[in-house]
């Protein structure tokens, strides 16, 4: 049963299935939460989906972690470099607008007391 | 509690549009699974030898990808201001609880531990996991604590200032100097042997500017910490 | 064994987003939340990717729970 | 050299502030409009006769490269111009009513600027993203500056449509990496074609969603007039001038080289014109001055974003010319109402009946002249050009769309004008002094004399249009290196 799982295919399908679904329950948590603070929880999950999905579809299962060690002769059968290089650009970047946003929630509820999404209506006409 | 109104046709529809959108998601990703072409991380690899740095992904954050990294730090240099805005407020007013002095002696001792150790990722960013990012988080994580432990505890302000503007002004300096030097935005202008790989001392500007990134990074997020703590009404 | 590991640290943050989400009190919730971005910290080593692992258990799981722990301190339980 | 100074000096200046703001207020006030001065001094002296190309890469072609072709030198000096103009003001502005941390607001005008500039001249999708981010976190913290309520209820809107279009966009790039394998425009661009149909669709909408938030197209733009009401008029002048038009350039530049032409633009153009007819419609009955110019100024982009999906070198054209009278107009009327808002409190649509200010008064109903596409105003020849290459094309269901779509802008923009020249009360009489007078009369000077004398610059927007239509060279120069 574990072989079943070691092969790179399968391990791409679970990569792939498994970054979607917590992609559709961050989605599911934008579409259905009220609270504020759940619905940037909910732009958190998915952003971690992709990043999940990223990563993994990179992985090859033989080829080593990016960094030359001791006992390797160069920078062969590594795994590629730019993705991460790019998710740690992206998940700094979804780090300061999250904190950004909750510095708006908070200012706003202190002014209004509100903290729900449906009711911060005031601009509509 | 009313059952019916929890369950309510929102969370219905909302579940099954999200649930169609993913279906067709999964449709095409799983007709679709990329195989191995090459990609550009593989010439990145192959080049990144010469530069002389153990770290690929430090190399290609830093150097291939430079301008991302200055991006992203006018980003967080960007939203800690906002934050400063939002949450500003001239009469600051601390926790009310007060810790007590088994807290506060213990976070005192782990203080500089972690101030260390935050430093040592920043500074062996180049050889091993880590860098200005990570280092800079852990340093603010550091001050967190006291934050937390020390009611009367308050990032020195002028200070945090000066350090990220510091910072901010070398990376663009560093940049131009590359760029008169040798002709290209962030080139590695310092001496970066491939036969020091590994030693501290190695790649040239690349472990600078990744200790640049550090400062800025640890100063911004030490600030949007001091900021979400303290704040003049607390509840 | 890995790719078994992969699949079980996938259901694993899968189960604990869901119930993050339809959690009723803000405060388990973002404990919960915690606990998804360290399964991502798992996967991420296990993907070979430690740079983004040791980025995010600093960031996903570290100041971003901090960051929502200090709006529920402001914002309050109740809507 | 000089394109990487277009944006490392703004980020640079952003970055110094703080060290600055200690020399006095002044200072920073008067070292940033000198520093955007020396920018649009740059800018006209690149501008010459023949076609102006300049590549800076770091390790090409793997790494990040910055494009200075025509189109996007047209891009940098308009910026750079209304960031200028804007300057300008707001010196004066600052004088009675500053806004609060000023050093702060600077930071924000000086990294808008640079992420605008950066989001025109970079040719890597995921450089595009970050500068896609940047413009976005600073429009969202101008927006909630003033921390009223409202500001603050538009901020938190604001933000949230824009991280789910940057989650959309982050997708995209994903996709791309995975399949092509590069980042370069120029090489995904070569690659693109090669993809298999479903993926290269999904690709694409996903594209269009992300993008499609940040150029406030038909069903993702239910944002932004909520955005141009909490914010104040003096901020939305740059969103209108400048924000919307860095992300529409970068979106059509980029679908140029992916997908030249097809279905998809046909789509586009569509779904341009549903947006364009929609927004003039659901103008027409708005009541607060921002609202009404917000939907003017969704009807404008629109227009713009269907000329553009024509993929036409006339459309181009007249687009661009559309694009260059658009920004001046509605920086004019957003900072005119700005003056007004500090003189009577309101910006409710019944102030103009009130309004005792001649000088503002033929200032907004010029712009207005324009932006309706009068002949002998900036706003015509764009517009008559992009009528022109859709009669070419035979697509006359647009063309009808157009039409009626700048009859409803007539209705409403006669309304406005009937209220400003009614006879009855009037309110005290607004004082414009000599700083403010100045800029009005050169934007407004510029509206003229390109309705005048269009053939100043068309030779030029021609080149640009032919620069940013030509894919096939621009992929040769990218991987050239």
């Amino acid at each position: 049963m574990f072989e079943f799982f070691n092969q790179p295919e399968i391990i791409k399908i679970v990569v792939i299935i498994g970054s979607m679904t917590l992609f559709f329950v961050g989605l599911f948590g934008l579409l259905t939460q009220k609270h504020l603070i759940k619905i940037f929880m909910s732009v958190a999950i998915m952003e971690s989906g992709l990043f999940l999905l990223f990563i993994g579809l990179i992985y090859k299962q033989n080829a080593l972690a990016p960094i030359l060690t001791d006992n390797q002769q160069g920078f062969i059968n590594m795994n590629d470099p730019v993705p991460q290089a790019m998710i740690l650009t992206a998940i700094v970047i979804g780090m300061a607008v999250l904190a950004l946003g909750v510095s708006f929630a908070i200012e706003y509820h202190k002014l209004t007391g509100k903290t729900d999404i449906d009711e911060i209506t005031s601009l509509r006409n | 509690m009313n059952l019916k109104r929890d369950i309510s046709t929102s969370t219905f529809s909302g579940f099954a549009l999200s649930a169609s959108l993913i279906l067709t998601f999964l449709n095409v990703l799983l007709n679709n699974i990329p195989t191995n072409i090459t990609r550009v991380g593989d010439q990145f690899l192959k080049l990144n030898g010469s530069e002389g740095v153990a770290n690929a992904v430090t190399t290609v954050v830093v150097y291939f990808r430079g301008f991302d990294t200055l991006g992203e730090i006018a980003v967080l240099f960007i939203a800690s201001l906002g934050i400063g805005l939002m949450l500003d407020s001239n009469t600051r007013c601390n926790l009310k609880a007060d810790s007590n002095f088994m807290l506060k002696t213990a976070s005192q001792l782990l203080f500089p531990i972690i101030i260390l150790f935050g430093i040592y990722v920043m500074v062996y960013g180049h050889l091993s996991p880590g860098g200005g990012f990570q280092g800079g988080v852990i340093i603010a994580s550091g001050v967190l604590l006291l934050l937390i432990s020390h009611k009367e505890f308050e990032v020195p302000h002028s200070v945090i200032t000066l350090l990220e503007t510091f910072a901010g002004i070398s990376y663009v300096l560093i940049g131009l100097i590359g760029l008169v030097v040798l002709d290209k935005f962030l080139g590695n202008f310092l001496p970066h042997n491939i036969s020091d790989m590994g030693m501290l001392l190695s790649g040239g500007i690349i472990p600078i500017i990744y200790i640049i990134v550090g400062i800025k990074v640890g100063s911004e997020m030490s600030m949007i910490t001091q900021n979400l703590i303290k704040r003049s009404d607390d509840v | 064994m890995i790719g078994f590991i992969i699949f079980v640290t996938f259901i694993g943050i899968i189960t604990i987003a869901f119930s993050a989400i339809i959690q009723k009190k803000l405060a388990d919730s973002i404990i919960l939340f915690m606990g998804v971005g360290i399964g991502s910290v798992v996967l991420f080593f296990i993907f070979k990717a430690p740079d983004v692992a040791l980025t995010e258990a600093v960031i996903g799981a570290g100041i971003s729970s901090l960051i929502f722990l200090m709006a529920l301190k402001h914002l309050g339980e109740k809507k | 050299m000089s394109s990487v100074l277009f944006i490392a000096l703004p980020l640079l200046f952003g970055f110094a502030t703080p060290i600055l703001s200690r020399f006095g207020k002044n200072g920073v006030a008067f070292t940033s409009l000198a520093m955007q001065l020396f920018l649009l001094f740059l800018a006209f002296t690149l501008i010459g006769d023949k076609p102006y190309i300049e590549i800076i890469s770091i390790a090409p072609p793997l790494g990040i490269s910055f494009v200075l072709n025509n189109i996007s030198l047209f891009f940098v000096t308009l910026f750079t111009f209304l960031m200028v103009a804007f300057s300008i003001y707001y010196l004066s502005y600052r004088k009675t009513d500053a806004y609060k941390n000023e050093t702060k607001f600077f930071i924000l005008l000086n990294m808008l600027l640079a992420s605008a500039i950066g989001l025109v001249l970079s040719s890597d999708i995921f450089n595009v993203y970050v500068f896609f981010e940047i413009a976005g976190i600073s429009a969202y913290i101008l927006t909630a500056y003033k921390k009223t309520p409202s500001a603050l209820e538009a901020g938190i809107k604001y933000l949230l449509t824009g991280s789910i279009a940057s989650i959309f966009l982050v997708f995209a790039i994903i996709l791309i990496y995975l399949n092509i394998g590069s980042l370069n425009l120029a090489i995904i661009a070569q690659d693109f074609e090669t993809l298999p149909y479903n993926l290269k669709v999904f690709i694409s909408i996903l594209f269009l969603i992300g993008f499609g938030f940040k150029v406030e197209i038909f069903p993702l733009n239910f944002w932004v007039s909520d955005v141009y009401e909490g914010s104040t008029a003096l901020v939305n002048s740059l969103f209108s001038g400048i924000v919307v038009k860095a992300y529409l350039f970068a979106f059509f530049h980029i679908l140029y080289l992916f997908l030249p032409s097809g279905e998809f633009s046909t789509f586009l153009i569509y779904l341009g014109a549903i947006s364009m007819i929609i927004a003039e419609i659901v103008a027409l009955k708005q009541t607060n001055l921002k609202r009404v110019f917000a939907y003017s100024s969704l009807g404008q982009v629109a227009l713009i974003f269907t000329a553009f999906a024509l993929q036409s070198i006339d459309a181009i054209q007249g687009a661009l010319f559309i694009i260059l009278a658009h920004s001046i107009a509605k920086i004019v009327i957003f900072l005119a109402l700005t003056t007004i808002e500090k003189n009577y409190k309101s910006l409710d649509i019944n102030v103009l009946k009130e309004l005792n200010a001649p000088f503002l008064r033929v200032v907004i109903v010029i712009a207005m002249l324009s932006l309706l596409g009068i002949p002998l105003f900036a706003g015509f020849i764009g517009k008559f050009l992009v009528l022109k290459a859709f009669a070419v094309e035979q697509i006359f269901p647009i063309l009808a769309i157009i039409i009626i779509a700048s009859l409803l802008e007539a209705v409403y923009y006669f309304k406005l004008i009937g209220f400003m020249f009614e006879k009855g009360d009037r309110k005290d009489k607004i004082k414009v002094d000599f700083t403010h007078k100045f800029i009005f009369s050169l934007l407004t000077f510029l509206i003229l004399l390109v309705g005048i004398t269009p053939f100043v610059i068309s030779g030029f927007l021609l080149d640009s249009a032919n620069v940013m239509l030509d894919s096939i060279s621009y992929i040769a120069m990218l991987v050239k290196g």
